[in-house]
């Protein structure tokens, strides 16, 4: 394979990720809805949304300097480049493979939120500054959980490259069925929820300020600047899902060979498998409701302690 | 340099790639301080003496390049004292306060303790031989008995650890690093304290090669805590400076975590991953030296342009400062972990480093990694709490006092440079991780000389025969080798190997990630110039319909740390006192005042009780001092006749 | 009947009466009694000298003997009451820190101490009289109690002399020929000594206004 | 000969005290009597390390290694004290019969000190001994106020209680030889003996002397009178006493060392170590509370007692070159502090550490010089007492005794804490604008500085003469 072939492959990821993102988001968006008994809006509304939010112009506050300009960059920024190190679409390491294994990502990810929390604060709105404390509270609660599902996958795989840990999930297939895999899987589906923002942590459709989290951080945002935080955290939300789907979960269905056939089929099985996803994160998104602020504590803790138990079981299985 | 001593023999100073490692990273911190100082100090010319500041700073960057280059017990004492005498004097340089003197002082009083415990480390490492010369102590390590071992550990590791800050002698770390000028805060953070690592090492690695388990233990436990506590007490502080000093106990505690991660493996007789263990904690305190010095310089420019260290009355000084404010905030992104700064490289490899418990090691070692590991994340999320609070209270949002709304410049260019060389080098020493290394590999002294090279940059052109064909076939597509030709047969890739069925363990390219970053931002730019209205307008904030926003009503630094004060009351257990003489005004009760301080962790545990039973029995001896003669003479009489009965046969 | 046989059995009476001496330093509440208990004391040590001098001749013993005649019983005296302040021996009583009954007991459980302490030395080796060592330790230990008991300051110097007749009353018999130039330097010391006390008695009378220098505490380490 | 005229120099400018209105020479003549003494006594030094010993009158007045590094400190403590006297005691303006008398007594106990190292006769040595006391009560009240005169007396009565405890220990000893059958009753002839003789007697010898000069020499808990004499005596007194008088006497407790040692059950060692260790730790402690500086360095002396008691205890070679170098060091460190309090009391009028501050501002130089002191003695390199302690501590832990490593490191860590937190609270901190301050004698300061200049020397360079005088004193002392 020459290095042409897998940077293009890498950048064939990367469009994946970045163009199906506002999509995965709109299903999401439509289903919940339609648990709760309304129509919801359509599947495409967020492309609607990022066009018109780019055609708007820029309104930004007076204590502003350049790090509000230059958060929503960095939110995009963020997932892209996960994108480039885990496997997307194929079972073979491409370009970017050994950039950054999972534990790289974790810290990768927290580039966006990082200048985010900046540039809440940056703004002046003392709401921003509430939100990136928030934030920040849910980020350390989620990081040791992090570290807990890597050692425990690092137990099972002896690795931290996620095309090397896709494989050992499968490889010989009692790993699959073991504790350790399926208690993993609920530590990192908790996270997922945690990081992304979503019920019972964090209610993105909330319009109270005092009881916003993730999106009190964005209120002072328009224009340009606004579409791409909305477009960064649903690339965010669909990174975490090709994680959860392709390395830990379902490792099936991704392209062997750089062929397109290969390719095409890969993309739709993919974008199956993370809709079924979606799926299930909506059904139970929609059946709790919002924990109080320092309830998430003890949501993450439960987490911690299901990832703790995966490492064990990961440790104690031969 | 030699001269000879009775009973303690000859002494003399020998340079080795270990030390020249240390010196040079305090050299790289030092220079760059010292231009900003000359900025600096020209807030206290009018009080103090310029000269004798300079003296100091020369004498103890001297001291520490002796303590670096000392081979024997005697000249390393000397130096080490000089060393901690002249930095007492540069923290205690504002003489006329008694806040910074005293700060000085619990320094002084507690490093010297240290100082004595390490001191008796090396005596006990001597025993054997009767000799005070590193070379020959290293020679006839094995001659020490365990239990000899076993204190020369503790003392070492206790007596050295004060210096480096960690748990539980590091009381004097927050009040000291505070309280110098801001200058020789960078060089009591970035320098000083790598000279604690420095001691553990020279005794537990060079000296005494341990092949207990207890370095190693010891240090993941200890490092691990010092790390949380440090990060825990940083979150909450208002004060600049002081939440810098708490960060360092955090810093040098993962440090210390990564260097027993190394042992432990050491004393598993794996020595690629102990160079790993080693070469994590050494790179990350290289890197914790220069984005601290860059951050208490920073810390320090804040302080003099606004009179003030509480982050509670500050704010929005980014517009003032942009330099400072630009460069502090390459020290906070690096600080926290984000990539591809050095702290993010450093911290991942060290938490890589814990991961590798599950290749080997006994269940106990592996439970302890994986909680060491988790509590190190925490540490490193919680750092980017910290610092992303630091960063925003001081620099972003609204000015929350009058004496920051009217900070109009920047301290001056010369300051400026300083800040920037040290960014820079925040910036190299991440982007180019290949480089750090090698640099790092080659410091590790005796069986791991060299091998952290061979665990992280395998010379994948020259020699590759336990990888399967397929695999190094995919990865020399991969150009993950693009570099390779900067460092011959390296790659710009931090690469651990391991065996057929899990090819690489882990790996990381800050090069290739920073790279990627560039292009990105790039593309999503051009799209957004190309795709998007560019027109901006600016506005005053909303803020529920309030107009004008005060300063006094927006978030504080108080306010954005509270969920780690409440999450973590545990640990802070604050002493709440009340203010029950609340005012009444018309029947109302208008005010009630309330304090909560949180007491650091290693005052309540080892400094306060320590302090106190000192005292209670100095009270008691100096109730024998009544001043009354037949007294005195009773005591006489007793000793005369207790001395009578007890000897005479 | 020879006189010689009678030596030891002297010795041994000026011994008690030494002892007893020592306790009188204890009991007694007038200055000017203690300075004639301590005459009576010094003139017991040089009839010991004396006596145990007599048989074997030893001319170090006699010189012992008229050294402390002359320095204790006549020149000490006359310093004291030459130079320290006529007034504090018109006093009825002086004060003392602890009560005479208690005084007595601690002082006879010393010289209970005293008397095994010494009797153990006694039977290590040959000397000339037995009973000396044992009497001297016993005394020297009072003595030292005398410095705990009293408050003013001839009583208190006249403690510490009557230390160092208990310990020369042991040393007459277990060094009878210790070089000469000792017992002439200590012959020396004694008066100087006593001429020193009688100067800073002299000096805290002026500046205290009493020589009760038991009662100065102002020198401590302890506030209160 | 020469060692006659070193020691008895001093005497003649006593005589011309006694001269009346001899007070405005006296000064000059003192100093100068003593400085003569001082150069002899160099000289007699070099002749020692070369010869091995000088001989004035075989087994009564003679000088071997240890006993010239002993003289050596007394002699140049005292020639520094002499000097600092004549600005100092001139800055007091006491009577001209005060003047004289102070010169006077000055000169016989400076005698009375170098006495007590050229005798090897035990009882001339206590009688050297207890004239140091008589000689220096009178010092001590020079003062003449009633703090003065109480600490003479309470000097006078501790210290003259040991001397009579002393003296039957002295006797004992002489009487457990002549049991024996040795005739040779010097340090040499005694230890020479010592395995003939009874060990009853030479444990109560031991018992007696170990209390009686411990008295004299501070050892806890013999040492309360130290803190008072110390505190009230005049400067150069202080200096003295502190540096050189309490050494001398444990000069002597130290040379009858090696008869104790002869008689096992007698555990010198071991005594040694525990009234050493005892008077070490209470002084380290009592040093983390007291409140008047020149308190502060009286209690340094206890401790640094204990410590040379504690190298005692350590029978090896290596302990001895400590003992013998830590006595010289600690003399010069604590004259200097010694002499810095001094120009503290002269500058600001008190000692009480609660009511200096800020004392760099007003007068840097005596500032400057009692932190240096105070580093100086508290053990901080690079100055004479570390490298003497670290030498000790080092002889400890290779004769296997690591617990006296391990007390010595940790109290003298004690110790250094406290005297640098009431030192630097005097020297360091804003100044108090209110109080008076006085000039410094010209003499003073420069003694004052001069002082300093052996203190860091010493600290990191030993001379080759004097490392050899340190061990050939090391094997006098464990094999004489």
């Amino acid at each position: 394979m020459s290095i042409a072939t897998t940077f293009g492959l890498n950048l064939l990821q990367l469009a994946f990720v970045v163009g199906l993102a506002p999509l995965f988001s709109g299903i999401a968006g439509r289903w919940r809805e339609n648990i709760q008994g309304k129509r919801g809006p359509s599947i495409w509304q967020p492309y609607r949304d990022l066009r018109k939010l780019f055609a708007k112009e820029d309104r930004r506050s007076e204590s502003a300097t350049w790090i509000a300009r230059f958060a929503p960059y960095a939110v995009c920024l963020s997932p892209m480049l996960v994108t480039l190190l885990i496997p997307v679409l194929t079972d073979f390491p491409l370009f970017g493979a050994f950039a950054g294994d999972m534990l790289a990502a974790g810290f990768i990810l927290g580039i966006g939120g990082f200048f985010l929390t900046l540039a809440a604060v940056d703004t002046g709105v003392p709401y921003g500054a509430m939100g990136a404390s928030r934030t920040r509270m849910v980020g350390f609660l989620a990081e040791p959980v992090l570290i807990v599902i890597l050692f425990a996958v690092s137990f099972v795989a002896n690795s931290t490259i996620p095309y090397i840990v896709q494989q050992q999930w499968v490889h010989p297939p009692a790993h699959f069925f073991s504790p350790a895999h399926v208690l993993v899987l609920v530590a990192f589906f908790m996270l997922i929820i945690a990081e992304t923002g979503r019920l019972p942590v964090d209610n993105p459709l909330g319009h109270f300020e005092l009881a916003m989290i993730e999106e009190s951080r964005v209120l002072d945002f328009s224009g340009r600047s606004f579409a791409l935080l909305k477009w960064g955290s649903a690339m965010k939300m669909v990174v975490l899902a090709v994680v959860f789907v392709n390395v830990l979960f379902a490792p099936w269905g991704l392209a062997t060979t750089p062929v397109l056939q290969a390719l095409a089929q890969a993309i739709i099985a993919v974008f199956i498998k993370i809709v079924v996803l979606l799926a299930v994160l909506v059904v139970v998104e929609t059946s709790f409701s919002k924990l109080r602020l320092f309830r998430i504590a003890e949501y993450l803790g439960g987490a911690f302690v299901v990832a703790v138990t995966a490492m064990i079981a990961a440790v104690l299985s031969p | 340099m030699t001269w000879s001593l009775p009973v303690l023999g000859t002494a003399h100073f020998v340079p080795t790639p270990f030390g020249v490692f240390f010196s040079s990273l305090a050299l790289i911190v030092a220079v760059p301080t010292a231009l900003y100082s000359i900025a600096y100090l020209r807030r206290y010319a009018h009080e103090y003496s310029i000269g004798w500041f300079a003296f100091g700073y020369v004498l103890l960057l001297v001291a520490i390049v002796a303590v670096f280059c000392a081979a024997d017990v005697v000249s390393f004492m000397i130096a080490w004292e000089v060393m901690t005498l002249a930095s007492c004097a540069l923290v205690a340089f504002e003489w006329r306060e008694s806040r910074k003197v005293r700060a000085a002082l619990l320094m002084l009083a507690m490093s010297e303790l240290g100082a004595l415990a390490a001191l008796l480390a090396f005596l006990l490492a001597a025993s054997p031989t009767h000799s005070l010369a590193f070379s020959t102590i290293a020679a006839h390590a094995a001659a020490l008995s365990s239990t000899t071992r076993t204190w020369i550990v503790l003392l070492s590791f206790f007596g050295f650890g004060v210096k480096a800050g960690i748990l539980p002698f590091n009381a004097w770390l927050p009040r000291a690093h505070p309280e110098a000028p801001a200058n020789v805060s960078a060089l009591l953070s970035g320098i000083i304290l790598n000279l604690g690592v420095y001691g553990m090492l020279l005794v537990n690695l060079v000296l005494v090669p341990q092949d207990a388990t207890l370095f190693g233990i010891l240090a993941v436990t200890v490092g691990t805590l010092s790390a949380i506590t440090g990060i825990l007490y940083a979150t909450i502080d208002d004060d600049l400076k002081r939440m810098l000093a708490f960060s360092s106990i955090e810093n040098i505690g993962i440090v210390v975590a990564a260097l027993g991660a190394g042992a432990t493996f050491l004393s598993l007789h794996r020595l690629d991953l102990a160079a790993l263990g080693f070469g994590a904690g050494l790179w990350h305190m290289g890197n914790h030296s220069f984005y601290k010095a860059l951050l208490f310089l920073g810390a320090g420019a804040v302080d003099a342009a606004a009179a003030t260290r509480r982050m509670n009355l500050l704010g929005g000084l980014a517009k003032a400062m942009p330099v400072t404010a630009a460069c502090f905030l390459i020290g906070a992104l690096a600080i926290a972990a984000i990539p591809p700064l050095n702290g993010f490289a450093s911290e991942w490899l060290t938490l890589e480093t814990l991961l590798r418990s599950a290749e080997v090691g006994p269940l106990a070692v592996k439970l302890g990694f994986v909680l060491a590991g988790a509590l190190l994340a925490l540490t490193a999320a919680l750092a980017v709490t910290c610092f992303v609070k630091s960063y925003a209270m001081t620099f972003l949002g609204a000015p929350r006092s009058e004496a920051a709304q009217e900070v109009r410049r920047e301290l001056s260019a010369a300051a400026g440079i300083g800040m920037a060389l040290l960014a820079a080098a925040c910036v190299l020493s991440g982007v180019f991780p290949a480089y750090m290394v090698q640099l790092v590999g080659s410091a590790l002294p005796g069986v791991l000389h060299g091998r952290l090279a061979q665990a992280l940059l395998p010379p994948f052109l020259s020699t590759h025969s336990n990888l399967p064909a397929s695999f190094l076939r995919d990865f020399h597509s991969l150009g993950a080798t693009i570099g390779a030709g900067l460092i011959p047969g390296r790659s710009l890739v931090l690469l651990h190997r391991g065996g057929t069925a899990n090819p690489v363990v882990f790996a990381m390219s800050s090069t290739y990630l920073a790279c990627f970053l560039l292009v990105l931002l790039v593309l999503i730019y051009v799209a957004v110039r190309l795709f998007a209205q560019r027109h901006a307008v600016r506005e005053h904030v909303w803020a529920g319909g309030l107009h004008p926003l005060l300063p006094e009503m927006t978030y504080t630094a108080t306010g954005f740390s509270n969920p780690v004060r409440v999450i973590f009351q545990a640990v802070f257990n604050p002493r709440t006192t009340e203010n029950t003489r609340e005012a009444v005004h018309e029947n109302f009760r208008i005010a009630i005042t309330r304090r909560r301080e949180e007491v650091f962790v290693a005052d309540r545990l080892a400094t306060t009780p320590l302090a106190v039973a000192t005292r209670a029995t100095a009270g008691f001896l100096a109730r024998m001092h009544h001043g009354r003669l037949e007294g005195y003479v009773l005591y006489a009489l007793c000793a005369l006749l207790i001395a009578l009965l007890a000897i005479v046969r | 009947m020879n006189a010689q046989a009678f030596i030891p059995e002297i010795n041994a009476l000026i011994c008690g009466f030494f002892v007893l001496s020592a306790f009188a330093m204890v009991v007694v509440r007038q200055i000017g009694a203690c300075l004639g208990v301590f005459i009576a004391q010094s003139l017991l040590l040089a009839l010991s000298a004396f006596v145990l001098g007599a048989s074997p001749f030893s001319w170090h013993l006699y010189a012992v003997g008229i050294v402390t005649l002359l320095s204790k019983v006549i020149v000490i005296p006359w310093l004291l009451r030459r130079f320290v302040p006529g007034e504090i021996y018109t006093l009825r009583e002086i004060s003392q820190s602890i009560d005479v009954p208690t005084a007595l007991l601690i002082a006879l459980a010393l010289a209970l101490v005293g008397f095994v302490l010494g009797t153990r030395l006694v039977t290590a080796a040959p000397l000339l009289a037995t009973q000396n060592v044992i009497v001297g330790l016993a005394s020297l230990l009072i003595g030292a109690l005398v410095l705990a008991v009293r408050r003013e300051a001839v009583p208190q110097m006249l403690g510490i002399l009557a230390m160092e007749n208990a310990a020369f009353l042991a040393g007459i018999a277990i060094a009878p020929d210790f070089p000469l130039i000792a017992e002439l330097a200590i012959a020396f010391d004694v008066p100087l000594l006593a001429f020193i006390v009688a100067i800073l008695t002299r000096a805290v009378y002026r500046r205290v206004g009493s020589t009760a220098v038991g009662e100065l505490a102002a020198l401590r380490e302890h506030p209160q | 000969m020469i060692l006659f005229v070193a020691v008895l120099l001093p005497v003649l400018a006593a005589l011309w005290c006694a001269f009346p209105r001899s007070e405005r020479g006296a000064p000059v003549v003192t100093a100068s009597f003593i400085a003569a003494s001082f150069l002899l006594t160099i000289w007699i030094a070099a002749c020692t390390a070369a010869r091995g010993q000088v001989v004035a009158v075989g087994d009564w007045v003679q000088v071997d290694a240890f006993a010239v590094v002993l003289m050596l400190a007394i002699a140049t403590v005292s020639f520094g004290a002499a000097v600092y006297s004549t600005g100092y005691i001139a800055h007091l303006n006491p009577p001209p019969q005060r003047v004289r008398l102070y010169y006077a007594n000055f000169s016989l106990f400076i005698v009375s000190m170098l006495a007590i190292s050229v005798c090897v006769e035990p009882g001339l040595a206590w009688i050297a001994v207890e004239l140091t006391t008589l000689l220096s009560v009178l010092l001590v009240s020079f003062a003449d106020t009633p703090e003065a005169l109480e600490a003479a007396w309470k000097y006078m009565v501790i210290t003259l209680l040991g001397a009579t405890v002393a003296v039957l220990g002295v006797l004992v000893l002489f009487w457990a030889q002549h049991a024996a059958g040795g005739t040779t009753f010097t340090y040499a002839g005694l230890a020479a003996d010592a395995h003939r003789m009874n060990p009853v007697l030479v444990s109560a010898a031991f018992a007696l002397l170990l209390i009686g000069f411990g008295a004299k020499i501070g050892l806890f808990p013999m040492h309360t009178w130290l803190p008072d004499a110390h505190s009230q005596a005049p400067a150069p007194v202080c200096a003295i006493l502190s540096g050189v008088e309490t050494s001398a006497v444990l000069y002597v407790l130290i040379r009858l060392a090696a008869t104790f040692r002869a008689i096992p059950a007698v555990h010198a060692d071991l005594w040694f170590a525990i009234f050493g260790a005892a008077s070490l730790v209470a002084a380290a402690l009592l040093i983390v509370q007291t409140h008047d500086l020149k308190r502060l360095f009286a209690f340094s002396t206890v401790e640094h007692m204990g410590i040379m008691l504690l190298a005692a205890s350590i029978t090896t070679a290596a302990g001895g070159i400590g003992l013998v170098w830590q006595m010289l060091s600690h003399a010069l460190a604590k004259s200097l502090c010694f002499f810095a309090a001094g120009g503290v009391a002269l500058v600001a009028g008190t000692t009480e550490i609660a009511k200096l501050r800020g004392l760099q501002a007003r007068a840097p130089l005596v500032g400057t010089m009692l932190l240096i002191g105070a580093l100086a003695i508290a053990g901080a390199p690079p100055f004479a007492v570390f490298l003497s302690e670290l030498a000790i501590a080092l002889a400890a832990v290779y004769a296997g005794h690591v617990w006296i490593a391990v007390v010595l490191l940790l109290f003298v860590g004690i110790a250094f804490a406290g005297m640098m937190g009431k030192v630097t609270s005097v020297v360091l901190g804003r100044e108090d604008v209110h109080r008076e301050i006085g000039r410094l004698p010209r003499s003073t300061a420069v003694v004052l500085v001069c002082a300093a200049v052996p203190v860091l020397v010493l600290g990191f360079w030993i001379p080759g003469g004097l490392a050899h005088l340190f061990s050939t004193a090391a094997t006098e002392m464990v094999a004489p």
